[in-house]
This record gives structure tokens, C-alpha cells and sequence, in this order.
């Protein structure tokens, strides 16, 4: 029970009260503790935690193989690329350097060193590592290996440098699939944007508005709109919500047929600069729509999160909340 | 060319046109790149936390050169200075891991503890300095500044200052639990709305900017990988996945008929 | 003639997203195999970072940070090739962190890409610090003192043996921090750990998606000026007078912007005319 | 700082002392998405399919992801009752520990631990695109009837939710991350923004203590505007000469 129950709580309330405190009181030794100790701690213990998610990922997908279950086949070729990969990070690193020539075997770095020479004069073939030669190929072999012409990149340091397995994993594997994951993205958030943004009501349309805007104007497609040319279309559309509210068609010429010809001639007059009127320039409309309003609206959302955290932090340190340990 | 280089381009170009055949629909392809990947890459983060966490920070600092116990044999040379308190995340850690067994599920609660309460103690503070304080300091504006223009489409202005000014308190309004949003009240979070709306629609837009920006440098390396020196890879690898697909289908109606 | 046009925009607002797809891939794909060029023009938080980097004094120590990993490249990596290009050109010297466990490939390709440009010598322009797990905490022991983080390089050289490390013991001796960032951890937390406390000037290069968390950073001069996504990177390239990849992206960018909004806008006629058609069959 | 510190602490307490002495609860309006929840589950019931359960990608040592978690114990009591099938993917060993221990305790307090399963959370990958393709191939083979996305999340939300409705799941997300709400607000059926998402457990545990909580920070919110608004006016009268001082600087943040 005290295993199970106490302890647990103890440390919430414990390690909780101690890192928050460390903000405040002037102790080097708590200080330390919470800049740096608790966080590698924890990233320690989530290392630790990792080799349980693959242990439980192997079971299920090891169960789903032997029983046959649907997508069995799916499974074993999760199995494989786990133990794959697990073979170039814990076993086997590839990477065997020659002076800045780097190989995934050994054996490759060695036949890199080994030249074949058949000179006339010696009448028989000899294996020639940097000036001296050898008969026998073992010999030689033996010889590059005791002059440690060869360095095998050091463990640790296999998973950040260019040449290892693990590095060619990263970059043809793993890298290709998340990036392909991520662009995946491209197409659904133009589905998505095609289907949320309808202007159902004043919000919906606020946000369909903003959108559009910033799409077009952070690209050099909008720098290409003329301010003017938004401004025809504002008088073309309020026209037609014009239509819509009166129903009258001769209201809705003149008002439309009215407009147009004041932009015209306010067109005239200033010669049709394409970034003035600035608000009607897409661009700057756009700088001012996520500067001020978007601002506004983020700031709030980043106070209320804030608060959020703030207080619920506050509930699992002096233990309100206690449910995540299964309480 | 190097024949490493070769085989890798030839795989990253499958798995990248195997993801994007999702778009299509789910199939034998998407599947088999979904499962290296879920495969491929636990193995990875295993590894990676093995040998940039476990092995320099954790046996670094109880194992290190010439450190207490170093009679063990065992040395880890990150010059790092020998530390008793990192048996603790040792201890935290292997009770982790023990928890896959039933009979010790409860060992995982210490880390969980653990995890939780550095997570609650570190982050209440970091929260309440920048997302409250500095937010206010900073939503406290200026109306008559030293030649403040009246309005500015790029940069402050008294106009801008108030809609601003207005956006930030009616949107914090929103987020008032104790109190229907009725009459008066209702009008103000009702404006809150209107400025989180702009707010995601602005979201929005960037991020269709920045998925598109990913799209690009995507289809760009499929376009390297098109060129004779890959030996065609992506034209002959698309022909192929696309030829498998319209055959698969078209034994899916059959079968469906 | 009318109302078969209606019907006919209906059944394109009903459009299975699958169409979606395919346009979206060409209007993205015929740019990039048939360049075009497009003006570009600099936005205000480009120019003001730009300015930022160019006010540091020639040959001090900058910080730049590799906060992304792959699946952000196409954004993030462009301006942080321009940012090495900018800074070696003025003679800074260069030093390189990742918080991101992939940031040192993408650093190390970066580095590859302007090598040949500046004959890049590795202890004399520059040195790569590497990767260091624990995010924010990273970011706090630099703050303090550099060495506790590192004690070696990403080549596993002691840092105590680098000569350009020698007067260097925490963020308070670089002149600049620059972090390209594509989210946690990044700039936020360089802004809330380095940036705030040690007062040393910084400036971010993000992810479009980013843009709207950090712009009150902005705002509020936390941030000297912002890298706005790829077209922010665009426009940077242009500044540093460097056309790269962002530059020639520009094009499919636009060109995909455009056929999303032209969707979004038949989608919203597609819905009124349906409102409008249920509406008559209602009454 | 400290004394901040102390004073949002000092309201909580106040705020929890106040609720004991008086029986009823203080009013909380209503949020749309936390009644959705129960009619996901009841939907998922009528239609025998599972719910899914997504606590977000990160690992216990983000808030969101822990209130996320709590949320799950609701969630796993709700299909406990009504014995639905319940599949929780996630991608950390450390929150799936968790989610396991919330999860059994629900299915306990229901008194139905026939039900339990502890396979029923499991382990995918720590990497976020793994993790989500490996999600979105479970929702396109075991159709889900709701997805319930409650956590930190990063790109992968919108690859989720998307998804989601091109499958017809009822789907309901709550989060603190900033730059998601938005995919989640148009992709979703309902969506807990930001603070809404911290109040969830309170909402739906109907405790005196959590819901204490809430108003607590609805006292700090209204405090704030006012400091807010004062500090406008004080700044404005600094400006124009009437006063010599400003009250923001005056106090310090």
C-alpha cells in the first residue's frame, strides 16, 4: 500500500514543491536540481520508458503474427524493420573510416587499403598496404588492422555521423517517410479549407476572410494584385449582398454602376498606384490582419492556456488531481 | 555513384510514393510503408535515447573515469564528475521498464509521479511569467504616445491599439466559465468570437502557406531522383505502384460483382 | 442554360477531395518543372531581421541553432543557409547547437552546401557543438554556463581544447542567437530561457505554421524581426542577394495558393446555390 | 514574482475553502463539447463500433497531456457503463503506463473488470509521424465511430482529424496547443480551445475541489482585465502629463 499509494503521492507533492520553489529561493543546490538534474532525470527515465513501448509494440505485433490475425503479414514486416534497425544501432555501425573515406564494413575498408600488385619483376602477385607488401592477403589484413589504419567510428558518436548504417537508415528510411507524412499535410489541409471554409454565418465568414487573405498576400502571386482591383470587387460583391438584402434590381445596378465609377475616378485622379489605398493592397492588409486583430485574439488564447497550466499545475502539486496515478 | 546511394534513393523513393498512394486510398502499399515505418522507427528513438541519454548522461555520470566505481571496470569518459543522485532516475527507469510485468504494474506510478511533478513545478512558473504577465504588460496600451499616428497599417497606431486592446478582453472573456454568455455579457465574448475566428483564419492561412512550402521541397527530391544518374527511379517506381493499384481495383470490382 | 450551370457548380462544390488531391499536386508539380519567376517583395519582419544581423559588429560570435528535423527541411533549411552565407560574410564566427536529435544532419548539409563558397575551415569559422537532448534545459545551461552542457563537440572533441571555444562561457558572450525553428523545443524557448534572461539579441527563422504563436514576441521586440515560413525565406534570399531553393519554390507556392482559393471560392457559390435550391424545394 | 506566485495560489485555496462551506456548486456555463462526449460514446454503443482515444504525442511531462489523460478516466468510465469497445494508441510508454492505471480504476469503480483489457492501450512509436500514419491506419481498418483527440498536439492533427471525416467519425478535441485549435475548430465536430480544455476534468468530475479551481481562474482573469484597463488609463494620464507616474512600470511587470 505504501509502495503502491503513499510514495507515489509523496513524490508528486515533493518533486512538485521543490522545482516550483527553486524560482525563488536562493539555494544553488535546489536551483541546480531544477535547471538541470530534474529534466535529465526525467528525459533518463523516459529513455528507460522507450525500450518498454518497443517490448509492448513487439508483443501485440508478435501476437497478431502468430494468431494469424488480419494484417498478419503487415506485422511481420513491422518486426523485421524494428529488429533491422535495432541491429544497425546496437550490433553492428557500419561505418569504418579511412582516413576521411568512410565504409559500412570493415572488410571494405580493408580491401580499400590493400592494393594488388603484379610488377613484373617480382613475377608473382603481392598485396601492397602503403609501402609494404605482403604474399599472403591475411597477412596484409592483419597488418593494416595492428597499424589501426582503420578507425571504427566510436559507439555513441555512430548515431550522429555521416557514413554509419544508422545514418544511411535515417536518411533513405526515416527521413523520406516523415517528410512524405508531413507533405501528406499539403493536400489535406486544401481539402479540409475547401470544405470548412463556408461562410454559414458572420464567424465562419470572418474566418474564411482572414484565411483567403493571408494566403494570397503573403505570396508574390498578391503582390501582383492591385489595390484597386480589390476594390472592384468589394463594390462587385457588396453589390450582390445589396441584391440579396433588397431584391431590387435597379437598386442594385445604380449602387454597383455607382461604385464602380467612384473607384474609377479616384483611379484617375492619384494615377493607380498598386499598393494605395494601402488597406485594399493584400499585403499590407494581410501584415495589419496578423498584426492587430490576429494578435488580439492570439494573445487571449495564450492568456487562458497560460492560466490553464498555471492553475492545473497548482492541483496535481498540492494533490487535488490524482487520477493519473489510478487513484 | 555509390551502389549504398543507389539502393537508398530507390527505397526513399518507394516509401514516398507508397505514402502519398494514401491519398488514393488505403492500401497494400500505404500498409507496407506505415508498418516499416511504426517498425523502423521505434527501433530508432530506442537507439537514439540509448546512446545519447542513457549512455553519456546516465552511466557518464555513475560510471565516469577513474570515479568511485570505476573498480567495477566499467568507465564512461564524458567528463562529466561522478553523481550518487543519478541512481535515482536508474532506479525509476528499471522500475519503469519491470512494469511491463503485471504482477509490478504498479512500479510505473513512481515514474509517473516523478514525470508529473517536475512537469507541474517547472511549467506553472515559465506559464504565469510569459503567457500572463508579459501578455499584460504588453496588452496595456498607449493612447497618446509621443507622435502615435492615428492609424498605421503596419506598425502601432492609436486605432490599431484599440482594436487590439478590445480583441484581447473580449476574447479573454470568452474563456469566463462562471456566467452564461447572455445579454450584455453575450455581446462582449460574442466579439471575442469574431477576433478568435480571425485569429484561426490567419492560422490557417500560414498554414496552408507552410504545408505547401513542405509539398514542394517533397516533390522537388522526387524530381532529383527522376534523373538518368538515379536511373529513373521515381518514373519507373510511380509506373509501377500505379499499374499495381488500377490492377488491384479492378479485381476489387470483379470480386464485388 | 442557367440552371445547368448551377447544377453544374453544385456537383463541383460535392467534388470528392480526391480531385482536390490531384490539383493540388499539379498546381505544385508544373511550377517546379517549368520555372517561372515572380517578383518578391520584402515584408517589414524580413527586412527587420535582416537589419538585426547586419547591426551586429563585424567578426563577433553568433549562435545559430538547428531546431528542425526533417520533415521541416523544405522550410526551415533555406533560411538557415542564407543566415550561415549572411553571418560568414560579415565575418562572425559561427557556433552551432541542435536541440532537435536530426538538427545535426540537417546542420551538417547546411554546412556542406556553403563550403566550397567560403572555404569553410571547421575551428576557425566555425564549430559544431551538436546535439544535446533536454530541450529547455539545454537552453538554461547555456545560459549559465556552456561548458556543463558541453563538455565535448559533435565530434567528441573536449570543448576545454577548442580554441575558438576559449573565451566563451555561456549565451552572454555571443552577440546573437539565431534559432531556426520548426516547434518544440525552439524559439519559444530560446526566447523564454536564453533570449529574456541573458538579454542577448535573437531572432528566429519559423515554420509558417509558427508564425501566429511567436508574432507577439515580435511585437513586444523579444524577437529583432522573424523568417516567415518558406516566402519568408524567399525574401531573405533576396536580401542576402542569394537566390536558393526558397526563391525557386516561390512559384509553385503562389500557383497552389491560388488554386486553393479559387476552390474555397466555388465551394462557397457551390453552397449558396444548394441553400438557395433547398430552400424552393422546402417551401 | 513570488508574491504572484503566492497570490494565485492564495485564491485557489480561498476559492476551494468557499465552495466547502456553501453545498451547491458554483455555476459553470455550459461547453458544448463536454456533452458530446457522453452522445459519442452512446453513438458508438448503438452502432457497435469502438471509440479512439488519442492523448496527444507528447509524454507526461507536458500539463496538456496529463489533464488529456484524466479526461481518458471519464472517457473509460463512460464505455465501462455503457461497454463499448475502447482502443487508446499512444506514443510514449510513460503516458500509456498511466492511461492504463486511469483506465483500469474506471473500469474498477464501474465494477466492471471483466471488461478491462490492458491491450487496449497500447504502445505505437515515440515518433510523431510513425505514430500518426500508424493512427490513421487504425481508424481506416476498425472505423472508429468517435474519435476523441485529447492532448498536446503538434502537425499530425490535422493528418488525424482529416481522417476522422473522411471515415464519418463523430469527433470531438480538446487541447492547449495553440497552433492546432484552429485545424481542430474547422475539422471537427466540437473543440475544447485552450482553456476549456484544462476545465474539461472539472467539468466532468462535477468535484467541489477541481471546480473551485475554475473560478479561481475566472477571479485571476477578471483581476487581469482590470489590471489591464487601469494600466491603459494610467499610461494615457502619463502621456498627456496629468499624472508622473505609470502604473505598469510601478508595479513592476
Amino acid at each position: 500500500m505504501i509502495l503502491k499509494r503513499y510514495i507515489p503521492i509523496a513524490i508528486v507533492a515533493i518533486f512538485g514543491s521543490l522545482t516550483l520553489s527553486a524560482w525563488f529561493i536562493d539555494n544553488e543546490t535546489i536551483e541546480t536540481f531544477a535547471n538541470d538534474d530534474a529534466t535529465q532525470f526525467f528525459d533518463i527515465i523516459a529513455a528507460f520508458a522507450v525500450f518498454l513501448g518497443a517490448l509492448n509494440l513487439l508483443k501485440l505485433q508478435f501476437i497478431k503474427f502468430i494468431k494469424k490475425q488480419k494484417g498478419w503479414q503487415y506485422s511481420a514486416i513491422s518486426i523485421i524493420s524494428f529488429f533491422f534497425a535495432f541491429i544497425i544501432g546496437f550490433f553492428i555501425r557500419g561505418a569504418y573510416f579511412v582516413e576521411d573515406k568512410v565504409f559500412f564494413t570493415e572488410e571494405a575498408a580493408l580491401e580499400s587499403l590493400i592494393i594488388v600488385d603484379i610488377s613484373e619483376a617480382q613475377q608473382e602477385q603481392a598485396y601492397k598496404v602503403q609501402e609494404n607488401s605482403f604474399k599472403d592477403l591475411s597477412d596484409a589484413k592483419d597488418f593494416a588492422i595492428k597499424q589501426n589504419l582503420i578507425t571504427p567510428v566510436d559507439w555513441g558518436a555512430h548515431v550522429q555521423k555521416n557514413g554509419s548504417l544508422f545514418q544511411w537508415m535515417f536518411k533513405y528510411i526515416f527521413s523520406p517517410l516523415s517528410a512524405t507524412m508531413f507533405a501528406l499535410l499539403a493536400f489535406f489541409v486544401a481539402s479540409a479549407s475547401f470544405r470548412a471554409f463556408r461562410a454559414r454565418n458572420f464567424e465562419a465568414s470572418l474566418l474564411l476572410l482572414a484565411g483567403i487573405i493571408i494566403m494570397i498576400g503573403r505570396v508574390p502571386a498578391g503582390s501582383l494584385i492591385s489595390s484597386w482591383m480589390v476594390m472592384y470587387l468589394i463594390v462587385l460583391v457588396s453589390g450582390l449582398y445589396i441584391h440579396y438584402l433588397k431584391k431590387k434590381n435597379n437598386v442594385t445596378i445604380i449602387f454597383t454602376l455607382a461604385g464602380f465609377i467612384l473607384v474609377t475616378i479616384a483611379g484617375v485622379i492619384t494615377g493607380w498606384p498598386i499598393d494605395k489605398p494601402s488597406i485594399f493592397y493584400l499585403p499590407l492588409l494581410q501584415e495589419w490582419i496578423y498584426l492587430v486583430p490576429n494578435a488580439a485574439g492570439s494573445t487571449a488564447i495564450l492568456m487562458g492556456i497560460g492560466l490553464g497550466i498555471v492553475v492545473t499545475s497548482l492541483r496535481y502539486i498540492f494533490g487535488l488531481e490524482k487520477s493519473y496515478l489510478g487513484e | 555513384m555509390t551502389l549504398s546511394t543507389m539502393i537508398g534513393a530507390w527505397v526513399a523513393v518507394f516509401l514516398t510514393l507508397s505514402i502519398f498512394s494514401y491519398l488514393y486510398k488505403d492500401n497494400p502499399f500505404y500498409k507496407i510503408a506505415e508498418h516499416v515505418f511504426v517498425g523502423v522507427s521505434a527501433a530508432y528513438v530506442a537507439a537514439i535515447s540509448f546512446w545519447t541519454q542513457i549512455y553519456p548522461n546516465l552511466l557518464g555520470r555513475l560510471f565516469p573515469k577513474d570515479g568511485p566505481l570505476s573498480f567495477t571496470g566499467l568507465e564512461f569518459d564524458f567528463n562529466h564528475s561522478f553523481n550518487i543522485l543519478y541512481v535515482f532516475p536508474l532506479l525509476l527507469g528499471l522500475m519503469m521498464i519491470l512494469s511491463v510485468f503485471q504482477k509490478f504494474n504498479w512500479m510505473a506510478r513512481w515514474g509517473i509521479a516523478y514525470t508529473v511533478a517536475i512537469a507541474a513545478g517547472l511549467k506553472a512558473f515559465g506559464y504565469l511569467n510569459s503567457n500572463v504577465l508579459n501578455q499584460v504588460s504588453a496588452s496595456v496600451i498607449s493612447l497618446f504616445g509621443e507622435n502615435l499616428p492615428f492609424f498605421n497599417i503596419s506598425g502601432d497606431s492609436v486605432f490599431n491599439n484599440i482594436v487590439l486592446l478590445l480583441g484581447t478582453i473580449s476574447s479573454l472573456m470568452y474563456f469566463y466559465f462562471s456566467k452564461e454568455q447572455r445579454g450584455n455579457f453575450g455581446k462582449l465574448t460574442r466579439v471575442g468570437i469574431y477576433f478568435l475566428m480571425i485569429s484561426f483564419g490567419a492560422s490557417f492561412g500560414f498554414a496552408v502557406m507552410g504545408r505547401i512550402s513542405l509539398l514542394v521541397g517533397r516533390f522537388r527530391e522526387l524530381i532529383a531522383y527522376s534523373e538518368p544518374s538515379y536511373n529513373y527511379s521515381t518514373i519507373w517506381l510511380l509506373i509501377l505502384i500505379v499499374a499495381f493499384l488500377f490492377y488491384h481495383s479492378l479485381r476489387e470490382k470483379e470480386s464485388n460483382t | 442554360m442557367i440552371r445547368n450551370l448551377e447544377n453544374l457548380i453544385i456537383k463541383v462544390g460535392d467534388v470528392d477531395r480526391r480531385v482536390i488531391f490531384v490539383l493540388i499536386g499539379l498546381a505544385v508539380l508544373i511550377p517546379l518543372l517549368t520555372p517561372v519567376s515572380l517578383p518578391i517583395r520584402e515584408t517589414p519582419t524580413t527586412v527587420k531581421f535582416y537589419e538585426g544581423i547586419e547591426e551586429i559588429p563585424k567578426g563577433s560570435k553568433v549562435l545559430v541553432s538547428f531546431d528542425y528535423g526533417p520533415s521541416t527541411r523544405p522550410e526551415i533549411h533555406p533560411m538557415n543557409v542564407a543566415v550561415l552565407r549572411h553571418m560568414l560574410r560579415n565575418e562572425h564566427k559561427v557556433y552551432i547547437s541542435c536541440l532537435w536529435p536530426d538538427g545535426i544532419y540537417m546542420a551538417l548539409d547546411a554546412l556542406e552546401d556553403i563550403s566550397d563558397e567560403f572555404s569553410l575551415k571547421e575551428y576557425e569559422d566555425y564549430v559544431l557543438l551538436g546535439y544535446r537532448p533536454g530541450a529547455e534545459a539545454v537552453i538554461k545551461g547555456l545560459a549559465s554556463d556552456l561548458r556543463k552542457v558541453y563538455t565535448v563537440d559533435a565530434n567528441g572533441k573536449f570543448i576545454d581544447d577548442i580554441k575558438m571555444m576559449d573565451n566563451v562561457k555561456n549565451l552572454n558572450d555571443f552577440a546573437y542567437i539565431y534559432s531556426g525553428s520548426a516547434g518544440y523545443p525552439g524559439t519559444f524557448e530560446w526566447v523564454k530561457y536564453g533570449g529574456d534572461p541573458t538579454g542577448v539579441r535573437m531572432s528566429s527563422g519559423t515554420t509558417s505554421v509558427q508564425v501566429n504563436e511567436v508574432i507577439p514576441y515580435v511585437r513586444s521586440g523579444q524577437l529583432i524581426g522573424l523568417l516567415a515560413g518558406m516566402p519568408g525565406a524567399a525574401e531573405y534570399e533576396k536580401l542576402v542577394e542569394s537566390p536558393g531553393i526558397a526563391i525557386k519554390g516561390m512559384a509553385a507556392q503562389s500557383f497552389a495558393h491560388i488554386v486553393i482559393v479559387v476552390f474555397i471560392i466555388f465551394g462557397n457559390i457551390a453552397f449558396f446555390l444548394k441553400q438557395k435550391k433547398e430552400r424552393k424545394y422546402s417551401k | 514574482m513570488f508574491v504572484l506566485t503566492l497570490s494565485v495560489i492564495f485564491i485557489m485555496l480561498y476559492e476551494i475553502r468557499l465552495t466547502k462551506f456553501t453545498d451547491k456548486l458554483p455555476f459553470l456555463r455550459s461547453i458544448p463539447g463536454l456533452r458530446a462526449i457522453e452522445e459519442a460514446v452512446g453513438r458508438s454503443t448503438e452502432m457497435g463500433k469502438p471509440i479512439l482515444f488519442v492523448p496527444g504525442i507528447m509524454d507526461m511531462n507536458e500539463v496538456e497531456t496529463v489533464a488529456g489523460v484524466v479526461v481518458l478516466g471519464h472517457v473509460a468510465n463512460m464505455t465501462a457503463k455503457y461497454e463499448t469497445e475502447l482502443d487508446v494508441p499512444v506514443a510514449r510508454a510513460i503516458v500509456m503506463q498511466a492511461a492504463r492505471q486511469v483506465s483500469k480504476e474506471a473500469y474498477l469503480t464501474q465494477g466492471r473488470p471483466e471488461l478491462y483489457n490492458e491491450d487496449m492501450v497500447h504502445y505505437i512509436t515515440d515518433d510523431q509521424f510513425a505514430y500518426a500514419a500508424a493512427v490513421n491506419g487504425i481508424m481506416q481498418r476498425d472505423e472508429p465511430a468517435a474519435c476523441l483527440y485529447m492532448g498536446k498536439f503538434f502537425a499530425e492533427s490535422l493528418l488525424f482529424a482529416e481522417t476522422g471525416n473522411s471515415i464519418g467519425a463523430i469527433q470531438i478535441a480538446g487541447t492547449g496547443s495553440q497552433t492546432q485549435i484552429p485545424f481542430f475548430v474547422t475539422a471537427c465536430d466540437y473543440t475544447l480551445m485552450g482553456e476549456e480544455f484544462f476545465a474539461a476534468s472539472a467539468y466532468l468530475s462535477q468535484e467541489a475541489d477541481l471546480i473551485a479551481g475554475i473560478t479561481a481562474q475566472d477571479l485571476i482573469k477578471v483581476i487581469l482585465v482590470i489590471v489591464i484597463l487601469f494600466g491603459t488609463v494610467s499610461r494615457a494620464l502619463f502621456d498627456l502629463g496629468l499624472v508622473s507616474f505609470d502604473f505598469i512600470t510601478l508595479i513592476g511587470i
